[in-house]
């Protein structure tokens, strides 16, 4: 592997998670949120070169919604920035390739969604094709079962395989004071709860969240100085797939397995099973199911040793969308900088952080972090 | 740029009011074709790509890069999609060169496009928000006032605006992928209707279907490429917010800074002088005197000068858009990149019938939101 | 027959129709509110003193929160303007009509609104101009409480007054 | 001096509204020659891309390799379930149907991939790998659209 410049998320704030904040818009809901991270890591707005935003219009329910959290970012005067239309983890990877091209030293990353003000089985009908798919009126809640009755078919997981993994993420959600669904359930509880769209059930998904993050990322030289303890960026890839929900293996995730690869090998980390934390981008415990497959993780709830898993409660105990990714990168800086509180993973050296994106896992970024630096 | 990035392929469609005959995919698809067969490339040779466009409800697809990612040859490759207003198709293409520039990636596919016919623009970027005072004359009634005001404070005499639009139609007349190409003179453009004072509607842009696509790759695989590539000299996007007090929306400070960003990193002190062409975003005739000024071609309250000099012209000092610039063709999301490929396509000495003579440097330049984001490159023929 | 019929089906119209619930947000609501007693309110930014109307929750020049609540007189001047020769979907006035930025006395930023009650040809840069209620019972708390600005008569402000800061 | 009140003081304001936009969307020739199949032959095309085999329902490339073209193979209206999905509440103004409903891939007879629709019958004996049958609009009210089969029905 080529040597890199070493890259390390520096500092992290978030607006708590939210069924709805009935009082903010959202450049309102991200303006404290810019503030805390830069004041958790001791800088001045000055001290920032580049800024990375990531948000939705239909999210939003109107067209160039980023533009107006150019007011409370600190753009004046004029800055260099950026905007993607995706999970904010896909604007901390634009900055890590900027980093990389010696291009940014320091760089703010925001997400920001109002995922209440609108319908997300409406919204993210529109993502799908539009002849044959949105055509059908397919919600992301339905593809997700239809990925779930293939993985199931495929695997012979049962209801009660599913219900474990729930359980266990919602055990881990309990813990995390920055969580949105805070309660621990029984999978016996879980499996009592009605179908959401079957084979999943309500128990197994998050509600509707809202929230709005903004993340440090620093170089070499300043990220020492900027924070106590760097999570360092030891590799990093993202893969998408065709959309078409008939025209893949809808019980694996290729991507995910490929993007893995490309990132442990960046790493050098052997497996995901090496690393110490893994915090999967998963809505529901199929998906979970289907990533630690293709991450080569145990396919139990109940598997003994390996990493922790899901430390944070995962995306199925809080989703608020165009942050659900941020917030796991967010989950590996915390855990290695020794800011995961009650839910830390004692001694964790390296994080496997995953995200998705799209209908069925369709898009997939695996970031692997660790507390050393990478390249010397 | 820490390594260098180079343009080695440009494929466009021919822009129309409407692409009747193709669905969105495949109008991109012929861009991307058109593309990778100017570069002498495959999907296979790419690594990764970069897709930018304007608002996704103007096609009423949410985030269509996933919908394409088969369409585009993505299937298990990175891709990501940039949106920063009407000024996305240059800092799509900026994303992509910053990608080769990260060593991470050789060779980029980066796209841009709108299908305007899909739906209807006016709708879909200016509909009544709860709780947002309406906009209640749509883009034109936006963007007039800035251009009332800097007529006020230059002084410039009212025939200038129809001089840009007659100029700008005559050079779309040879670029043979223009959208409006009739010919058109000063005194049509003149007595054209009054839509927005002091718009009139021959100095407006029109709503355009269309695609560009690029190649970009690192110093290797532009050296072994089949054409002479166009080198990036430098690249930056700059933005500022609406609601600065006091904030010059007539000369925005963030082009301002932009360009002397760019300008500096490239080595560029005079760019009246050295730079051979601009290809600057123009959606009302105004604005390029505007531009000309917040670009540093011409002192402050002096761009209107040139325009009335002639400079801008065809075979005179500094040809500004002879592709017939957004005035002509304008798929909002693409018309950014059209302006960086076709930057890159003048120092290539691949502009056909448009081509300017000799030139060495070119500039490419979009803008979008309320004036607030501004993005430049600075194309070369040399490394 | 061994293909599909030649004559496709060539467009497929779709017609999209999304709910959504928007908030205001409480800057925004108490402004709207304020509009019902014939009141503007702007926010005062606690570092540069500068006012912003419609209220804002912080500076975009110095970031600094704006929680001081200012009530705005209902004069200002036109600082620049277009005059619409287009009808807008969603809009019923009659054309021409002028749009205008209005800087009101004392905000440093300007609201954009409709200029009436003169003829298109006498609105000018600078010429002061006040706001026009809907009547007493008919205000709802939203923007189209102001019905729109018309000119006062009084004294132009002098060009370099307003020309930077539109 | 006044300060802005605290949030817990202030009643949210919000508003509903629905957002519409009507779009006329381009079919391209092999969506809309595979619409108007449905519509006009009552028949499943499929097309024979590279790298996917028999593609249903079409599109004028490879999802896989990006390549053009392909030939045109009609495939069966019976099939096999390699996906199910069963909606207890039918969300309103999106979903096809206001009774419980099950979305489905069917991997029909002489394809290689899978269509997304949906089942709507017998719902209790559904299961993936189960043979279903396409149901067609009734002549004179297929518009060209995927909804031209109405749904597919198990086959005992």
């Amino acid at each position: 592997m080529t040597k890199l410049r070493n890259v390390a998320v520096v500092g992290f704030a978030q607006a708590p998670i939210v069924a709805a904040d009935e009082h903010h818009t959202g450049p309102e809901m991200l303006y404290p949120v810019v503030q805390a991270a830069l004041e958790s890591a001791g800088l001045e707005r000055s001290d920032v070169d580049y800024q990375c935003a990531g948000s939705s219009d239909y999210v939003d329910g109107r067209a160039f919604s980023f533009s107006q959290v150019l007011e409370v970012m600190g753009a004046w005067p004029p800055v260099q920035d950026s905007h993607v239309e995706m999970d904010a983890i896909w604007a901390a990877h634009l900055v890590w390739v900027k980093m990389q091209a010696g291009e940014s030293e320091v760089a703010i990353v925001c997400g920001f969604g109002k995922t209440s003000e609108g319908s997300p089985s409406h919204v993210l009908n529109l993502q799908l094709e539009p002849f044959y798919a949105a055509a059908i009126g397919l919600d992301p809640t339905s593809t997700a079962a239809l990925q779930a009755s293939a993985y199931m078919a495929r695997s012979g997981a049962d209801d009660r395989a599913l219900a474990e993994i729930a359980s266990k993420n919602r055990a881990a959600g309990a813990k995390n004071p920055d969580g949105q669904l805070r309660e621990a359930a029984t999978p016996e509880e879980l499996m009592a709860t009605p179908w959401a769209v079957k084979p999943l059930r309500e128990g197994y998904l998050a509600p509707i969240g809202e929230t709005a993050t903004c993340m440090v990322l620093a170089v070499e030289g300043r990220a020492e100085k900027i924070c106590d303890r760097p999570a360092w960026i030891h590799g990093v890839d993202h893969r998408i797939e065709l959309q078409a929900l008939g025209s893949r293996d809808l019980s694996r995730s290729e991507s995910t397995t490929l993007a893995a690869r490309n990132a442990f090998e960046m790493a050098g980390l052997a497996s995901a099973s090496a690393a110490d934390v893994v915090e999967l981008g998963s809505t529901n415990p199929a998906e979970e199911l289907i990533l630690r497959d293709a991450l080569g993780l145990p396919a139990s709830a109940r598997a003994q040793g390996g990493p922790a898993i899901n430390p944070s409660g995962s995306a199925q105990c809080a989703n608020p969308l165009m942050n659900t990714g941020l917030l796991r990168l967010a989950e590996g800086f915390r855990q290695l900088s020794g800011r995961a509180g009650e839910r830390g993973v004692p001694g964790a050296k390296r994080a496997v952080v995953h995200a998705s994106a799209g209908h069925g896992l369709q898009q997939n970024i695996v970031w692997v972090l660790g507390t050393e630096r990478r390249w010397s | 740029m820490k390594r260098p990035v180079a343009v080695v392929g440009v494929g466009q469609t021919h822009h129309t009011s409407k692409r009747a005959d193709v669905n969105v995919a495949e109008m991109v698809r012929e861009a991307v074709d058109r593309a990778l067969l100017d570069a002498g490339l495959e999907h296979d040779d790419i690594d990764a790509i970069v897709l930018g466009k304007a608002p996704d409800p103007l096609e009423g697809i949410m985030q269509p890069e996933q919908y394409l990612a088969g369409a585009l040859g993505a299937h298990l490759k990175p891709i990501i999609r940039v949106h920063t207003a009407g000024s996305v198709g240059c800092t799509t293409a900026l994303t992509a060169a910053t990608h080769v520039a990260s060593g991470l990636y050789g060779r980029i596919l980066t796209i841009a496009f709108e299908k305007q016919s899909e739906g209807n623009a006016m709708w879909a970027l200016s509909p009544n928000y709860a709780f947002t005072q309406p906009m209640v004359a749509g883009a034109g009634g936006f963007f007039a006032p800035y251009c009332r005001a800097y007529i006020a404070r230059s002084g410039a005499p009212g025939h200038i605006g129809a001089v840009v639009a007659a100029n700008a139609r005559e050079n779309a007349g040879r670029n043979e992928y223009a959208h409006l190409r009739d010919p058109m003179t000063v005194e049509e453009a003149l007595n054209s209707m009054m839509l927005w004072e002091p718009i009139r509607f021959l100095e407006t842009c029109p709503s355009s279907d269309g695609a560009i696509a690029l190649v970009m790759a690192n110093e290797d695989h532009a050296r072994r490429g089949p054409r002479k590539p166009a080198w990036l000299k430098a690249g930056a996007t700059f933005t500022e917010p609406m609601y600065v007090p006091g904030r010059d929306q007539v000369s925005p400070l963030a082009g301002r800074t932009c360009a002397k960003w760019v300008y500096d990193k490239a080595g560029i002190r005079d760019p009246w002088n050295e730079i051979q062409v601009a290809e600057i975003y123009v959606p009302f005739s105004w604005y390029e005197p505007m531009w000309l000024e917040n670009l540093g071609f011409a002192p402050l309250n002096e761009g209107w000068k040139v325009v009335d000099r002639g400079d801008q012209k065809m075979g005179r000092h500094l040809p500004i858009n002879p592709s017939g610039g957004v005035l002509n063709t304008n798929p909002i999301g693409a018309s950014g990149m059209l302006r960086f490929g076709e930057a890159a396509l003048q120092v290539m000495g691949r502009a056909g019938e448009h081509q300017v003579g000799g030139v060495k440097t070119a500039l490419g330049h979009a803008y979008g939101g309320g004036a607030q984001y501004f993005s430049i490159g600075i194309l070369a023929a040399e490394l | 027959m061994s293909e599909p019929p030649k004559e496709r089906v060539k467009y497929i119209d779709t017609n999209l129709n999304l709910p959504y619930h928007y908030y205001a947000g409480d800057y925004k609501a108490l402004y709207l509110r304020a509009l019902k007693d014939k009141k503007i309110l702007g926010s005062r930014c606690s570092k540069s003193g500068k006012v912003f109307v419609p209220p804002v929750i912080a500076s975009p020049e110095t970031l600094a929160p704006c929680d001081e609540l200012v009530e705005l007189p209902h004069r200002g001047i036109v600082t620049t303007f277009c005059v619409v020769n287009v009808p807008v979907y969603g809009r019923e006035i009659e054309i021409p009509y002028v749009v205008a930025s209005v800087a009101l006395d004392g905000a440093d930023v300007s609201l954009y609104s409709l200029i009436q009650e003169c003829a298109a040809a006498d609105v000018h840069m600078g010429i002061r101009v006040e706001a026009v209620w809907k009547p007493d019972g008919e205000r709802q708390g939203d923007h189209t409480d102001i019905r729109y600005f018309r000119p006062t008569g009084e004294p132009d402000a002098p060009f370099e007054s307003f020309i930077h800061r539109l | 001096m006044k300060t802005f009140p605290k949030p817990a003081t202030i009643e949210p304001m919000s508003q509903r509204m629905n957002v519409e936009f009507p779009y006329k969307r381009s079919t391209g020739e092999v969506v809309g020659r595979f619409l108007a199949g449905l519509r006009d032959q009552k028949k499943i095309w499929g097309l024979r891309v590279s790298r996917q085999g028999v593609v249903v329902p079409p599109q004028s490339y490879s999802e896989v390799d990006a390549k053009a073209g392909g030939e045109w193979v009609e495939v069966a209206e019976t099939g096999v379930v390699t996906a199910v999905a069963e909606v207890t509440r039918p969300i309103e103004g999106l979903h096809p149907s206001s009774e419980p409903f099950a979305f489905v891939l069917v991997k029909l007879d002489g394809a290689d991939t899978a269509l997304a629709h949906v089942v709507l019958d017998r719902l209790d004996r559904l299961r993936v790998g189960s043979r279903v049958r396409a149901t067609w609009a009734p002549d004179g009210e297929r518009r060209g659209t995927i909804r031209d089969i109405e749904a597919f029905e198990i086959v005992d």
